[in-house]
């Protein structure tokens, strides 16, 4: 197993070594001159130069990426330009936050769509069926940020029976004592149920936002391969076995149907990592995804460099995870290592 | 060339028998109907739209600014007075265009160097599969942001950046599906008849894998429009004045609170209904391209 | 047969399907009894309705499909009008089945062991407690060894034997009183088949089970049947004890089936009904070296690596040589030769390399070693990839396995069979192949307003005849056979392979026929080739060979063909 | 089926959410929700420090409260009854009174005065920070420069409580200079215990923490979240502050900020577009003090370097074009003072900003356009700050559109605000729409950095002109030596040639609005455009 794994992150090696190489290009291709921006409101031309000198972006590009990767190699993601501070601090403390919220969403959104996928599948072509379709389709449809401020329009503005989107925590709460960054986590582990359901609370319409964005692809792909599954001979089998339906549709069909699901969750996993930074951005969400709009636009090289990098890596770990499933869902892909 | 051997007749048999199918599946399944319906509605309105409009889509006039829908402004004005439903409906064409050639492109570009390395493997397979891996690793949306941020915030460049995200799920949609038929039977016969392998590629598999590609197509097509939308949220979408439907709601989102819904509310239920057409039409033109269902 | 109330019943079975073009019947007013202990057989080409038959029995139906008309009881009770629930009590527990393609009828990410405890289970034949005892005792049964390891293993881990037994343990582990089985040895190989039938019969004999045999294979039904059922397009047109249906048919299909069902000494026009026999085709005027060597096969060898074996994670940076322990060989040093007009058989059972071989020699695949010689020339050394442009391709082609595969469903006929003469053929302007076209659609006896359908709208024969006509149009001096009827109805592989015959002698062409059919193979060929594990065991002319077989392999062969009383 | 399944969730977690809608009932916190005041503005501080590279506007908000000056601004009463600083009244902060001579200013300093950890402020630290000011370059040192405040030299710490600024000239600015942000007062002490060779000031120190002896500090800073300030109840400065505690939050939509409002989940905003602010003073449910900005006008500039805008006439053809009273309308929602339509483009007093006089006119602009020899108009690109969208797009669309009538074809070019500074700084796009004010609230302050031919950033035309120069000099001089009449001919002088040769149009002078909850009193408009939590309070 182990080796597998090893095998496995050995693959991921060269497009982490494209992540960075694209993203070390991409911003510095960027149009934003950091040296002007940060000489501020009234700096003369030698005042941009000596600023340009002392970030060094006065050296060639090659150069420029030689200590930028000497600097990778020790952990050392840079200092922010805009707020000073260790890139990888802010990343340390801002992805929880985006963490807890990303899979809260995915989260959510495997919980509505897989049994929406597989009701869609055992009622083929009924009214369900097209019903399904349309709510999930629905969902992809909005644009996310407009979905989040009509959810934030209605539950907050209108209703209030949302919370005021500052955030993770209203105002006047204050945060867990950390353990895993995670406050729905944290805050149980303090045993503080008043902040637990501060926290659920805050997170409840952005994590909605999120899932109704990602609800469609998820429900289309159960949809398909239940159906595909319910289709096939040992289903067939199981039902001339006399098993019960949900015996067969579940342990039998939906076992196998699986597999193509479980590959879907990477794939949307992907799109939600770019959902977030929209959602985030709606909801003041001291994630990493607001972080890095931020600093793109302030043509803050660090923190996107950073941030890509720590995305990337996520998406590698969670494709592992992803396969290690594979590996207890299916037997075949755990014989072939 | 090789339709030559193929006289008219079969040609025009064929196409009426795909009308006939696709009037069937139409007739079958309400929901692909309706997409249809909304799908033909938006390439209308794409076509002759700016012809039709009641008012010039950038003329302003703030003398009726913020005018809630009306006979006069069917779905209102926004800020400057400018008839939203002028606008809603020019702005179609534009959508449709970026959507269409970024789906163009990222066929071109996926699509083609999938099919490639799903036929060929090899080294072929490993460079385009690490080319996905590498792309699909960044979070999607910002690597949009950066590319359009870098090269400059035209449409040109919507339509790059939207083509080359979307660049790994057609290669490996594309890769799967000629790796399934590199050893299909129809193609070993292909060999046999010696056909070389770019055209067994292009003459054989392509065309086999098509109604695939055009259920990622129509998926796309619709995210296309999503992903634009996101840019002129954040600032990197195309041009004011040019009508698009994304910078419409993202200007418009800052009305709902203060009460003026329709701003936002029009161009955002069009461009759902566009993506929401462009995701059902998915599901139906695969049965509609896809002989093999036919019979 | 006996006055006692028969186990089944059906009567006056009807059952529709819902389909694009509206409501089809599959089965028409079909009535089948089976008494306590016996084994009916069903047989029929495909679409005559035998297995819609017994979905209907078992209410199996997919959703589309209804049974319209008719009664089905079982042992008296009325099972059309019962409740799913009541009906999922009897399935498994009374009644069960096994299908064709075992592997895929298992759930391919569950133990069989527990496949099988899922069925005690629910059939409370079995507490949780003891469920695995019972499992790995009707392993046993079913003949398997070491069934408590196997108990362990899922379906992909065991040959496709293992798995028909596997199906079979399911099916009969609450003991049943009926069992159908729709198929259960199609896609294995007759060795196989042999020893899964007698397994059925043996088990189902100490049983006093009632079984329903379903097949396509008029031998496989009287062999194994007390009665046999004849269905014809979801019809029954015959029904009579099998000693006396196979001596003396009445029904004129039945007739027809019978005499297209090959047997030990059957002729090619034998095959064919009664007056429909063709006129024997003029000969080809006799090449000049008559006798010549066209293909010369010496010492071939193919290699694969080992599954898993060579998965590097660097091999995009420095691609390595296979270890030897990490490869098998699939042809092992095999040679032979066919010569000019002449017709060999290459037999034997799936895996033995005959198919490998084929593609070698068809130049779709590179050899590991050895040489071809095609007409004196070496064409093994040329790139199977840059084959395509050698002026050899015209002259070696191919009729495939699978019609349907082999058509590319996006061509019409008439631009299949046009793809040679547009990249080979050096014929210029679309009349002039058009004109081509239908000629060799009249020679392959393909009406000529099918030339511009595409394959999903032929039948199986009318693809194979595409796929014949495809194969000649550049006049090729060898064509591979490869299993060319094995997806065909026998009454369909019947003119097919007289079509093939009358095509050989006509046109004076050479065929290597791949089939793992030794009476087929008989009929057609003058030389056969038997292989086994990727070695030849047994060469010499046919009726040497299976009057007399020397190997001891190509015996097993024989004997293992299930045919109808000769 | 699936929708009653999602409604479901939705309601459940709105139940969740339903107890903490309103937190503050929580009666605990009741007491102190009453002495917090809850800030929300778009963006947050990226640097703590007035003296750091960069610092941006939310940045000098944290630099005015948690530090101190020499002294202060009085307070007056502006006609709609709104507070603001008084540009003319001076009051004591550190210094406790002070002594203006023809060549230095001596300021006495509180003895008792501390900074936040406890050390006593004394004159060594002004020094230091003044030093400072005039040293690390860049933005501070431009600034002090204004003020004619250039060397280490000038600032004496006489003793401990005793500070003298020596004149390197006369400077009627040196004084109004000594009251911005920049020159405040840093626990030296702290700061060079923080410092480092490579930076001797310790900026990188003070870039995150506030090392000052101010009425509030910073507690936490969480970049782009939140601030939160406690009240510095050792103060001494001047009155306590009512406030105990600032809590600051990043909304970066608008329309959640105004919903934060009036939904009374936030306390006080200051950015919000016009049209909110316009509708929410309408609306009455929320306080909106809206001051019109000091020394600052929102603009056309053209680049008088490039053809065709070298052109007078072009120029005035297009300030003839502006479609002034839209903007006013559908940008503004009236949260700006006009400045068109004046009688003439002869100055009419001494003020700036004033209205000139140009007024909407395509007919003339047309007749202009084609004197010029552009009779079928030209090409261009309108480029504006991405940063202030709200403002600058539907404006420069108005102007797109009205060029269009005679015939001047623009391309919109919207240029993030990152990159804003160094494309003005390249001096090559030819229209842009920009705004600028000056913190001094004095004429030929604008003037010196907008019009003068030394050409820095913020002319950000490249307006070149020997005269225009002289006339700034002379009314620079005139100011320090007490020149009225000559002061007032000259400033004149100037605003009629700028608005004669109009390199750059003055559109409007816009508003600073304030939006608050009713029960928030105390605010008071400062030339900075930043909040004074001092003299803030809630009922």
């Amino acid at each position: 197993m182990l080796r597998q794994i090893g095998k496995r992150l050995a693959t991921a090696i060269p497009s982490l070594i494209g992540v960075v190489v694209v993203t070390f290009l991409l911003t510095r291709v960027l149009p934003g001159d950091t040296a002007a921006y940060f000489a501020g409101p009234a700096a003369t031309p030698q005042a941009i130069a000596e600023i340009r000198a002392k970030l060094g972006l006065d050296r060639s590009l090659p150069e420029q990426f030689v200590s930028y990767v000497k600097d990778l190699a020790t952990g050392n993601l840079g200092n922010s330009l805009s707020t000073g501070r260790p890139v990888v601090t802010e990343i340390k403390a801002r992805l929880p936050a985006s963490a807890e919220l990303t899979f809260l969403g995915l989260f959510l959104a495997i919980a509505i769509a897989v049994p929406l996928g597989i009701l869609a599948a055992v009622k083929q072509g009924s009214i369900i069926d097209h019903a399904c379709r349309m709510v999930a389709t629905a969902g992809v449809s909005l644009p996310v940020f407009f979905t989040g401020l009509l959810l934030v329009y209605v539950f907050y503005f209108l209703l209030g029976w949302a919370p005021a989107p500052l955030g993770r925590l209203d105002a006047f709460s204050s945060a867990p004592p950390e353990v895993t960054g995670f406050y729905l986590i944290d805050s149980l582990l303090a045993r503080d149920l008043e902040t637990f359901r501060a926290s659920l609370a805050q997170l409840a319409v952005p994590a909605i936002t999120m899932a109704v964005f990602s609800l469609a692809p998820i429900a289309r792909m159960t949809r398909a391969s239940m159906l595909a599954a319910l289709a096939s001979e040992f289903v067939r089998t199981a039902k001339a076995s006399g098993l019960t339906p949900t015996t067969v549709i579940i342990r039998y069909a939906f076992r196998n149907a699986l597999l193509p699901v479980v590959t879907t969750l990477g794939m949307v996993f992907s799109f939600l990592l770019g959902a977030n930074v929209l959602v985030e951005k709606v909801f003041a969400w001291p994630g990493i995804g607001s972080y890095a709009i931020e600093a793109l636009i302030a043509s803050d090289f660090a923190p996107v460099q950073g941030f890509v990098l720590t995305m990337a890596i996520m998406y590698v770990a969670l494709n592992l995870l992803i396969d290690m499933l594979y590996g207890v869902i299916d037997p075949r892909v755990r014989m072939e290592g | 060339m090789s339709v030559a051997a193929t006289p008219a007749p079969a040609q025009a048999s064929a196409a009426v028998a795909t009308l006939k199918h696709a009037r069937y599946i139409i007739g079958e399944n309400p929901v692909t109907g309706v997409a249809f319906g909304i799908f033909v509605l938006l390439a209308l309105a794409a076509l002759i739209g700016p012809f039709i409009v009641p008012f010039d889509p950038l003329a302003s006039d703030t003398a009726a600014a913020l005018n809630s829908p009306s006979a006069k402004h069917w779905f209102g004005t926004d800020q400057l007075g400018r008839d939203i439903f002028s606008r809603v409906v020019v702005a179609t064409r534009l959508d449709l265009g970026i959507a269409i050639f970024s789906v163009a492109l990222v066929f071109a570009l996926g699509g083609l160097s999938g099919v490639a390395a799903g036929y060929f493997g090899g080294w072929t397979d490993r460079v385009v599969g690490r080319l996905a891996d590498t792309i699909m690793a960044f979070p999607l949306f910002v690597l949009a942001m950066g590319i359009v941020a870098a090269l400059g915030n035209t449409v040109t460049n919507i339509v790059i950046a939207t083509a080359i995200i979307n660049f790994p799920l057609y290669a490996r949609v594309a890769r799967a599906e000629a790796n399934i038929r590199r050893d299909a039977g129809f193609v070993q016969a292909a060999r046999l008849c010696g056909n070389s392998e770019m055209r067994i590629l292009l003459g054989h598999i392509l065309p086999n894998i098509m109604p695939i590609m055009m259920v990622q197509m129509s998926l796309t097509m619709g995210y296309a429009i999503l992903n634009a939308a996101g840019l002129s949220f954040i600032g990197l979408g195309v041009r004011p004045p040019t009508p698009e439907w994304g910078i419409m709601v993202a200007e418009g989102a800052a009305f709902i609170v203060s009460g003026e819904w329709w701003i936002a509310f029009f161009p955002g239920v069009t461009l759902m209904l566009a993506v929401f057409c462009f995701n059902l039409l998915g599901d139906g033109l695969r049965d509609i391209v896809d002989p093999q269902r036919r019979t | 047969m006996t006055a006692a109330l028969p186990l089944l019943d059906v009567r006056n079975l009807t059952v529709e399907f819902a389909t694009r073009r509206g409501i089809v019947t599959a089965v028409e007013q079909i009535s089948i009894a089976v008494a306590k202990g016996e084994t009916l057989g069903i047989v029929g080409e495909s679409g005559s309705g035998k297995s819609v038959t017994s979905y209907a029995v078992m209410r199996i139906l997919d959703r589309a499909g209804k049974i319209a008309n008719g009664t089905v009881s079982f042992s008296g009770i009325d099972i059309r009008g019962m409740k799913e629930d009541e009906v999922r009590d009897l399935r498994g527990r009374e009644m069960s089945m096994i299908f064709q393609n075992p592997r895929a009828a298992l759930n391919p990410i569950r133990k069989v062991g527990k496949q099988i405890e899922d069925v005690l289970i629910r059939h409370v034949q079995a507490a949780p407690s003891d469920a695995r005892e019972k499992a790995i005792e009707i392993l046993r049964q079913v003949r398997i060894a070491r069934p408590e390891e196997r108990y362990h293993a899922y379906p992909f881990e065991l040959s496709g034997g293992m798995c028909q037994r596997i199906v079979i343990a399911l099916a009969l582990a609450c003991r049943p009183q009926l069992l159908i089985a729709d198929e259960p040895t199609t896609g294995l190989d007759v060795t196989t088949q042999k020893a899964v039938m007698d397994l059925v019969v043996e088990l189902t004999r100490e049983r006093g089970m009632s079984t329903i045999l379903i097949t396509h294979d008029l031998g496989l039904a009287a062999t194994y049947c007390d009665r046999v059922v004849v269905m014809e397009k979801g019809k029954v047109v015959e029904t009579a004890d099998s000693a006396i249906i196979f001596k003396s048919p009445l029904h004129p299909y039945t007739q027809k089936l019978m005499r297209a069902t090959p047997r030990p000494n059957a002729t090619l026009r034998g095959l064919l009904p009664e007056g429909e026999a063709l006129p024997n085709p003029i000969p080809a005027p006799p090449a000049n070296d008559d006798a010549a060597m066209l293909l010369k096969v010496e010492n071939l060898v193919k290699e694969y690596p080992r599954q898993g074996a060579t998965t590097s994670v660097f091999s995009l940076f420095k691609p390595k040589a296979p270890a030897a322990d990490a490869t098998f060989r699939a042809v092992d040093g095999i040679s032979f030769e066919v010569r000019r007009g002449e017709s060999v058989g290459l037999v034997g059972e799936s895996g033995c390399g005959k198919s490998t071989t084929s593609m070698m020699v068809m130049r779709l695949l590179d050899p590991t070693s050895g040489r071809i010689l095609f007409n004196g020339e070496d064409i093994g050394g040329t790139k199977a990839k840059d084959f395509a442009g050698l002026p050899q391709r015209r002259r070696i082609q191919m009729v495939f396995q699978d019609p349907t595969d082999s058509l590319n469903p996006r061509f019409t006929a008439v631009r299949a069979i046009a793809d040679p003469l547009l990249r080979m053929g050096g014929l210029k302007g679309g009349a002039a192949i058009r004109a081509r076209c239908e000629e060799l659609a009249r020679r392959v006896g393909l009406p000529v307003d099918l030339l511009d359908r595409f394959p999903h709208q032929l039948s199986g024969g009318q693809k194979a005849r595409v796929g014949i006509a495809r194969a000649i149009a550049l006049d090729p001096e060898l064509v591979i056979l490869d299993e060319p009827t094995a997806a065909l109805d026998v009454s369909v592989q019947a003119v097919v392979l007289n079509l093939l015959q009358d095509l050989k002698v006509s046109l004076g062409m050479s065929y290597l026929f791949v089939s793992h059919d030794l009476y087929v193979v008989r009929m057609l060929c003058d030389r056969v080739i038997v292989m086994k594990s990727g070695r030849i065991v047994e060469e010499g002319p046919t009726e040497r060979v299976l009057a007399a077989p020397e190997a001891e392999y190509t015996r097993e062969l024989l004997s293992a063909i299930p045919h109808p009383p000769v | 089926m699936n929708r009653r399944d999602f409604l479901k969730t939705t309601a459940i977690a709105a139940g969740a959410a339903a107890p903490v809608a309103a937190p503050f009932i929580r009666s605990a916190e009741a007491q102190s929700r009453a002495e917090t005041l809850l800030v929300v503005t778009e963006s947050g501080p990226n640097n703590v420090d007035i003296h750091g590279v960069g610092t941006n506007r939310p940045g000098y908000e944290v630099s005015w409260n948690c530090y101190d000056r020499l002294f202060t601004h009085g307070k007056k009463t502006l006609p709609d009854g709104t507070d603001s600083y008084d540009r003319d009244k001076y009051e004591p902060e550190l210094a406790e009174s002070w002594d203006i001579g023809p060549n230095s200013a001596t300021f006495k300093l509180r003895k008792n005065a501390k900074f936040h950890d406890g050390t006593p402020i004394t004159a060594k630290d002004v020094k230091w920070s003044f030093d400072r000011a005039v040293s690390v370059g860049g933005f501070p040192t431009f600034q002090m420069k204004a003020g004619s405040l250039e060397k280490p030299e000038q600032f004496v710490a006489v003793d401990d409580s005793t500070f003298r600024v020596d004149f390197i000239r006369k400077d009627a600015l040196t004084i109004p200079d000594l009251g911005v942000i920049v020159p405040c007062v840093f626990n030296s002490g702290l700061v060079k215990k923080n410092a480092t060779e490579k930076d001797p000031w310790g900026l990188e120190y003070t870039k995150q923490n506030t090392a000052g002896g101010g009425a509030f500090k910073m507690t936490k800073w969480t970049p782009g979240t939140e601030v939160v300030y406690e009240r510095n109840e050792d103060w001494k400065s001047g009155p306590v502050p009512k406030l105990k505690r600032v809590i600051w939050r990043m909304v970066p939509s608008a329309g959640n900020r105004r919903a934060l409002l009036e939904r009374g989940d936030c306390d006080i905003s200051f950015d919000l577009p016009n049209k909110d602010f316009a509708e929410l003073r309408a609306a009455g449910k929320v306080k909106v003090a809206a001051t019109p900005v000091g020394n600052g006008i929102g603009y056309i500039g053209m680049n008088v370097n490039k053809a065709p805008f070298d052109n007078v006439k072009v120029r005035q053809a297009v300030a003839y074009a502006i479609p002034y009273q839209k903007i006013m309308d559908a940008v503004l929602f009236g949260m700006g003072n006009p400045l068109h339509g004046g009688s003439s483009n002869m100055a009419a007093e001494v003020a700036w900003p004033q209205k000139h006089g140009y007024t909407t006119d395509l007919v003339k602009a047309k007749q202009l356009l084609t004197e010029a020899g552009y009779p079928n108009g030209f090409e261009t690109t309108l480029s504006f700050d991405l940063g202030f969208a709200v403002l600058n797009e539907p404006m420069c669309i108005l102007v797109q559109e009205s060029l269009g009538q005679i015939g001047i074809r623009t391309t919109i070019n919207k240029v993030p605000g990152s990159n804003w500074r160094a494309e003005l700084l390249k001096k090559e796009m030819p229209l842009i729409s920009n705004f600028f004010s000056g913190w001094l609230d004095y004429p030929e302050y604008f003037f010196f950095w907008c019009y003068h031919g030394q050409n820095a950033v913020f002319n950000t035309m490249s307006y070149q002109s020997k005269e225009m120069d002289a006339l700034i000099d002379a009314a620079r001089v005139a100011a320090a030596e007490g020149n009225k009449a000559a002061y007032e001919k000259d400033v004149k002088a100037f605003v009629t040639k700028a608005f004669e040769e109009v390199p750059r149009i003055p559109v409007f002078q816009p508003y600073l609005c304030v939006a608050m909850q009713p029960n928030v009193s105390g605010y008071r408009y400062w030339f900075h455009r930043q909040l004074d939590y001092r003299t803030l309070s809630k009922a």
